[in-house]
């Protein structure tokens, strides 16, 4: 088996994460939105499979599965929303979802 | 192995900036099971082939096909594609780019900042992650449950289409 | 016992009469007439229970253990004040039932069981002897009168609503974090933490300390007395308020302030209260002019009467900061005849409004003829609150006057200037009201029995008050006498806290007096 | 027989209870029965006490009686006590008898008046509260009746109360006498302070004993009573109530304003005169205050034309001559002009109470005329009290009464030229005033019609009144013309008698007839100016400064508008200026602050998702430079 730094996974984590975060901030179809959302989590996952695997310990991927379990969750309520969305406005376009305007 | 490592980094990270750059859905879902494949291989190399299939199984799986029968359904058009290009100008995401840029230099600064501690990739095997799952973890899985339960009530809850009740004279002849 | 029966029977009748209400419309009024003539009997017989002249400040006390690991008890005493504050309480809260027969006709049942939480808050403050809960009862006696005011009230009730509650509330906050500061200073010098009243007196503080901790007891005190700058919550409060609340603001929350005054902040903080003193009575003084100016310029009858209260109630801190037997006993008339006249008004303005549907003074005028009943009570109560002598008002404010120009000439003199001020708008009410000439055209029924049944009473008793005020002077004498002790001589200041639990706890103290009320004699 | 003391303040106590209780259901002439016969018992009383006190007088000369102890706080211990000693029963006197009569008066007067039971309600509590006044043993309960009757005239003057300028009048009334009672209850706390009690004996006693002449606190506090004593007996500078007082019925007047109420300062100063002894400077101002105030309420007597103004105007200059008698030492002189002015001047008001309800309420005296033929007993009658006003020589009361003044003013060993000049030019004011009243509204033509003439209840206190003010006079004669000193000695053991400078003893009948012809004098420019030559009177009055003269006189001095520029209108504007109260203003900015930094933060709620996600992003931002800090 090789060695790897550990930072080198992290550092994938991040970027994964960033592109997520960028993406999730600048788009604003919500199905993009979603997306985005999801790679975080997949990022933040990765995470944890890299801290599991420098510790030799199965607990980083016992909390990869918790995050897929939500994530899988949270997709289906998300998506479900999101059809009630463009139902009731008719688009995809998340700044049109403003009534909670202050 | 690094090799692959490296490789299979290379892929997810483009193939996760060309999701995010696309204007049609379609082609970014596309990208995205690319990515998560990537990524399932950069499991692999660091010894958790298990959670390598679990990503293949359920992201690339799973999800990305739920939310390509939600694009199915939405019935979208080209026009809908015009609209990511004008709402995707670049005054709109050159702010959030950068302020992304400047966190993303900060965490590769924090994992520099120490010396690098090489370790070897052991694999943990899928035994000792159920072990753990059910040994220290089963309230979490248990609340895991209940969280999936919630969604699928939540799912269906939300996703029913309401009967609309309008009266026939007051109904528009456009809707 | 019969201390904390006071308390059950005025809560668990809350909640009677607010099920009640279910059974028969009208029951509600009748479960807390009751409940309340019940506690009035009980507070009477208690009265004629005590010797005239007792050795013994504190006729009864009654103490469980509540919370004992942070030295929170269920503490209750009563002294001569205390059972001077309890008779007016339930005489007013008998009168504020009364007076809403006719004009509560919504939520018949809640409103009983808020007017009884009231009272029972009310009860609760005068009684309790634990910090702790003092702050509990100070609570409970704020929220029901929130709604009192919010839901019965009239057109601006909620703006008033909010303005009582916010003003309270924040006060009463200072005051709790006061409490814990005393607990935790008083803890860490003697080791001891409690709640506990007799504990808590004579504690030594740092002037600086005791100057901060006595100035969020003041907080609470001075904006539920109200003194001047802190006063704007009453006339609004009093003026939406639905007639009971008002009576029971005017004669009984406001009393709590003096209450405290004279209760906590004047023996637990004896040299803060020193150096406060001359602006207190500064206050008092401002108080007394300005609320009378202010009152001068109303229109509306309920503010008028509410903009006397913080006149009258500037006599109040005058005399508790003047720190002599005069004075004290001063104020203690003060408070009992200022809730009778100032909530007599309240209730004339009430029978006003019911037969005009307006508090507006410039709409009324030349009653007298239609209204000859009223009119001769309203004079009384008019002449009381400007002072005159024979009522019980004039004994109040010349005692306090007497004591506090023992304190300070020069306020005393402009607090007295405060007296012409007093006839000024005194005046004017009668004036407006009854006299000159009829505007309104239709004919308006004089007092029916009910009412001359809630007023007379009153009238009687504010003239008894003030021909032989003697037996009310002599029940508060002791207890004020142990206000004042650490004034008297002020090198003697008690500094251990044992001297103190043999002064303050009598012989029959907490646990032979389970057996009930005669134990303790 | 002096246990019954408590009875005579008790008994129109209870006669006005009974009438505001059973008022309404009562006949009226059960309502005369209670009003006048409680009043009534206690003249009887009064003079039955009198009697025996006169007969055998008591030790110490005092009767005292305590009804209860009204109240004790550490010492301070006012009871429910009466104190009949001479000074009181002089003044109980007046008051019931002269009450009884003005009440018998009143039932007759009243007869038609709609409010004729509360009448003799209020009037009835007046009577209580001025014999507890007078009666008082200690000064908290002089300061009771003294406020009562304050109340009852308030009540009083307000009578009418469907007019709004009575209401006006009554308010001016009682707040102005207030001003002159805080000043009062500040001089009761500081002689409590002094001398730990209100006890009127013991601060008298106490105070010759630890006070020496002219001490500090001595003064003060008798500036302070004088302060209450001018407000009640409408006095310089709190005398404008006073005329607008006439407002109420004209038996209110009579007794309240003229005989009884009014002179409540007169009373207290001297049942006080030991503190004024002791301050020399505070009694040389009761002088010179009673000296000016004669003057000037003189001088707007002339000029009133309302008939009861005048007689108002008339008070407080009689007043004024107590006042001036007071403050020179003479006390029983001052107290002998109290109870003869009593009789006069109840007289003159019931008078004019009769002439003008019989000309259906007018007052104006130059629509009157003529009456003399029409109303012979009224006339007869208001003459003879006209004569004893305006002090004519020899025949009258007042003139024994108001010499005596005057002379002691001069040659008292605390009198002054000044004074008497003053109170000379005063007699000299007084007869014209007086007769110009006599002759404008008895003489000349009739320019009223006469409604009915007064009936046999109007008439007979008017009679019984002017045998008083005549016959009274002869108990106390200068000592060269007769030498009667029974009033005086009568009052000695109370008030001290006055040392006068010898050196003028002898020279008195000369300035005896000075006096006399100041008054006849008078008398003759009253007839020449106002019978003999209404010319005359036509061109002095036509003259510029005579107008602007009569006009500032008129509105008595302009005491009326200063107040009114000086107290009245800024306290009114502040007050309606502040009606909304301004503190409450600065809440309100409280509030608003608050909603404005609600308004603030809502907009950062702009609903658009990405700008939450910012947020998130800036704060995670923030919160890891932060912590990478060194």
């Amino acid at each position: 088996m090789t060695t790897l730094p550990m930072e080198y996974g992290l550092l994938l984590a991040g970027i994964l994460f960033v592109i997520g975060l960028v993406s999730l901030l600048i788009r604003r179809n919500i199905i993009f939105m979603l997306i985005s959302v999801e790679i975080m989590l997949n990022a933040a996952g990765l995470a944890f499979i890299v801290a599991g695997a420098r510790w030799a310990q199965a607990d980083g991927q016992v909390m990869f599965i918790f995050i897929v379990t939500m994530a899988a969750a949270e997709v289906s309520v998300g998506l479900a929303l999101i059809l009630q969305l463009y139902h009731n406005l008719k688009t995809l376009d998340s700044d049109a979802a403003n009534l909670m305007y202050g | 192995m690094e090799l692959t490592f490296f490789i299979a980094a290379a892929i997810a990270i483009l193939a996760t900036i060309m999701v995010v750059t696309q204007y049609n859905l379609i082609h970014a879902l596309l990208y995205l099971v690319v990515s998560f494949l990537a990524i399932s291989v950069v499991f692999f190399t660091l010894g958790a082939p298990f959670m390598a299939a679990l990503e293949i199984i359920i992201y690339a799986g799973a999800i990305v096909v739920l939310i390509i029968f939600v694009i199915m359904m939405l019935n979208l058009t080209t026009e809908d594609i015009q609209h990511e290009k004008e709402w995707l100008q670049p005054r709109i995401w050159i702010g959030p780019a950068v302020l992304s840029f400047i966190l993303l230099v900060e965490l590769v600064y924090i994992f520099t900042i120490d010396t690098p501690a090489n370790y070897r990739s052991t694999p943990v095997e899928a035994k000792a992650v159920g072990m753990s799952l059910f040994g220290p973890y089963v309230l979490g899985v248990q609340l895991s449950g209940m969280l999936l339960m919630a969604g699928i009530v939540g799912a269906y809850h939300l996703g029913r289409q309401k009967k609309k009740v309008i009266h026939r004279f007051l109904e528009r002849t456009d809707a | 016992m019969i201390l904390a029966w006071l308390l059950v029977l005025l809560l668990v009748g809350g909640i009677l009469a607010w099920v009640s209400d279910r059974v028969h419309p009208q029951l509600p009024r009748w479960v807390a007439l009751s409940v309340t003539l019940a506690c009035l009997l009980m507070t009477l017989f208690l009265w004629l229970e005590t010797p005239a002249h007792t050795a013994n400040t504190w006729l009864m006390r009654y103490e469980v253990p509540w919370i004992p690991q942070w030295g929170v008890s269920f503490s209750l005493a009563l002294d001569g004040l205390s059972l001077l504050m309890l008779a007016l309480t339930f005489f007013i809260g008998l009168v504020s039932i009364l007076i809403s027969w006719k004009e509560i006709q919504t939520k018949v049942g809640f409103f009983h069981f808020n007017i009884l939480w009231v009272l029972a808050g009310i009860t609760g403050v005068f009684l309790t002897m634990d910090l702790f809960l003092f702050y509990f009862f100070w609570e409970v006696m704020l929220i029901p009168m929130y709604f009192l005011i919010g839901i019965w009230g009239h057109e601006n009730r909620t703006y008033a609503a909010y303005k009582f509650f916010i003003f309270t509330q924040a006060s009463g906050l200072l005051m709790l974090l006061s409490i814990l500061g005393l607990y935790f200073v008083h803890g860490t010098a003697t080791g001891t933490y409690s709640f506990n009243y007799f504990d808590l007196l004579g504690t030594n503080f740092p002037l600086g300390v005791e100057k901060w901790l006595m100035a969020g007891f003041l907080a609470a005190f001075l904006v539920k007395l109200p003194v001047v700058p802190f006063h704007s919550w009453l006339p609004d409060a009093h003026s939406q308020a639905p007639t009971a609340g008002s009576v029971i603001l005017a004669g009984l929350l406001l009393k709590t302030g003096a209450y405290g005054l004279l209760r906590f902040v004047v023996p637990l903080f004896p040299e803060a209260a020193q150096v406060f003193a001359p602006w207190a009575m500064l206050l008092g003084v401002i108080g007394i002019l300005y609320g009378a100016i202010l009152a001068f310029a109303q229109t509306d009858l309920k503010r008028l009467i509410a903009y006397t209260s913080v006149s009258h109630m500037g006599f109040v801190v005058l005399g508790v900061f003047a720190f002599n037997q005069w004075a004290y006993q001063g104020v203690v008339m003060q408070m009992i005849t200022h809730g009778l006249s100032t909530g007599a008004l309240f209730i004339l303005a009430g029978f006003l409004y019911e037969r005009l549907h307006t508090r507006d003074i410039r709409q009324m005028g030349g009653f007298w003829p239609t209204l000859p009943k009223m009119g001769v009570i309203a004079m009384v109560f008019v002449m009381a609150s400007l002072g005159l002598p024979g009522l019980g008002n004039f004994i109040a404010e010349f005692l306090t006057l007497v004591g506090s120009w023992r304190a300070s000439p020069v306020f005393t003199v402009f607090a007295t200037i405060g007296l012409v001020a007093a006839t000024v708008y005194s005046l004017r009410i009668m004036q407006k009201v009854f006299l000159g000439q009829h505007h309104t055209t239709h004919r308006m029924q004089d007092l029916s029995p009910r009412e001359l049944g809630i007023a007379v009473p009153l009238v009687v008793l504010i003239l008894w008050l003030g021909l032989n005020p003697q037996p009310v002077l002599d029940l508060a004498r002791g207890s004020l006498e142990t206000q004042l002790e650490a004034y008297a001589q002020p090198s003697l200041k008690i500094t251990s806290p044992n001297s103190v639990t043999l002064i303050a706890h009598p012989q029959d103290s907490v646990h032979t007096l389970k057996g009930g009320s005669h134990a303790l004699k | 027989m002096e246990n019954l003391l408590w009875v005579i303040p008790a008994l129109p106590f209870a006669g006005a209870l009974l009438l505001i209780l059973l008022g309404g259901r009562l006949p009226r002439t059960v309502v005369s029965l209670i009003g006048v016969g409680s009043v009534g018992l206690s003249a009887v009383l009064t003079l039955l006490l009198g009697f025996q006190f006169l007969s055998d007088a008591p030790a110490g000369g005092v009767y005292r009686q305590e009804v209860w102890q009204w109240f004790n706080v550490a010492g301070f211990n006012p009871s429910i006590a009466f104190h009949l000693d001479a000074l009181s029963l002089v003044f109980i006197f007046v008051i019931t008898f002269v009450g009884f009569l003005i009440h018998l008066y009143s039932t007759a007067y009243m007869a038609e008046d709609e409010g004729f039971t509360r009448f003799f309600a209020y009037m009835n509590l007046f009577v209580g509260s001025m014999l507890v006044l007078v009666l008082a043993d200690n000064l908290l309960l002089l300061y009771l009746g003294w406020e009562g009757v304050g109340l009852c005239s308030y009540l009083l003057i307000g009578f009418w109360y469907k007019e709004p300028q009575n209401g006006y009048a009554a308010r001016k009334a009682f707040i102005i006498t207030r001003v002159g009672d805080t000043a009062m209850a500040i001089g009761l706390f500081m002689l409590f302070q002094y001398f730990g009690t209100l006890h009127i004996q013991t601060i008298s006693s106490e105070a010759t004993q630890a006070w020496p002449i002219g001490v500090q606190p001595a003064l003060i506090i008798a500036f302070l009573l004088l302060g209450g004593a001018v407000g009640k007996s409408g006095q310089l500078p709190l005398q404008t109530w006073l005329p607008d007082a006439m407002a109420g019925p004209t038996p209110v007047s009579a007794l309240i304003h003229a005989a009884t109420m009014v002179t409540a300062g007169v009373y207290l100063i001297a049942r006080m005169h030991v503190l004024f002894e002791l301050a020399p400077i505070a009694q040389f101002t009761v002088a010179v205050i009673g000296a000016v105030t004669l003057l000037l309420a003189g001088f707007s007597a002339l000029t009133q034309s309302d008939l009861k103004r005048v007689l108002a105007y008339s008070t407080i200059s009689q007043i004024g001559y107590m006042f001036l008698a007071l403050g020179v030492g003479a006390w029983s002189a001052g107290i002998f002009h109290f109870m003869i002015h009593a009789f006069f001047k109840a007289l003159l008001f019931l008078a004019a109470g009769a002439i003008i309800i019989s000309l259906h309420h007018e007052q104006n005296m130059f629509k009157m005329g003529g009456l003399k033929e029409k109303m012979p007993a009224v006339f007869w009658t208001f003459l003879i009290g006209a004569a004893s006003l305006a002090a004519l020589p020899l025949v009258t009361a007042g003139f024994y009464s108001k010499d005596q003044i005057l002379w002691l003013a001069l040659a008292g060993e605390r009198g002054n030229i000044w004074l008497y000049l003053a109170g000379l030019v005063g007699a000299f004011i007084t007869a014209i005033y007086t007769f110009r009243m006599v002759f404008i509204t008895f003489f000349g033509e009739a320019k009223t019609h006469l409604e009915h003439p007064p009936g046999k209840l109007i008439v007979l206190p008017l009679v019984v009144l002017a045998v008083l003010s005549t016959v009274a006079g002869f108990i106390e004669l200068p000592h060269n013309f007769g030498h009667v000193v029974l009033f005086s000695s009568f009052l000695s053991p109370v008030l001290p008698n006055l040392p006068v400078n010898e050196s003028m003893v002898p020279s008195e009948w000369m300035f005896q007839a000075i006096a006399a012809a100041f008054s006849l004098a008078g008398v003759f420019v009253a007839y020449l100016v106002y019978l003999k030559r209404p010319a005359l009177h036509e061109s002095i009055r036509n003259s510029g400064v005579a107008m602007a003269l009569h006009r500032f006189w008129y509105s008595g001095w302009g005491f009326d508008r200063l107040y009114d520029k000086l107290f009245v209108q800024p306290f009114v504007y502040m007050a309606t200026l502040n009606k909304n109260d301004f503190i409450d203003s600065f809440y309100h900015l409280l509030t608003h602050i608050a909603r404005m930094l609600n308004r603030g933060m809502a907009h950062t709620q702009s609903g658009i998702l990405r700008w939450y996600m910012m947020g998130v992003v800036v704060g995670a931002l923030v919160i890891i430079t932060i912590s990478l800090l060194p």
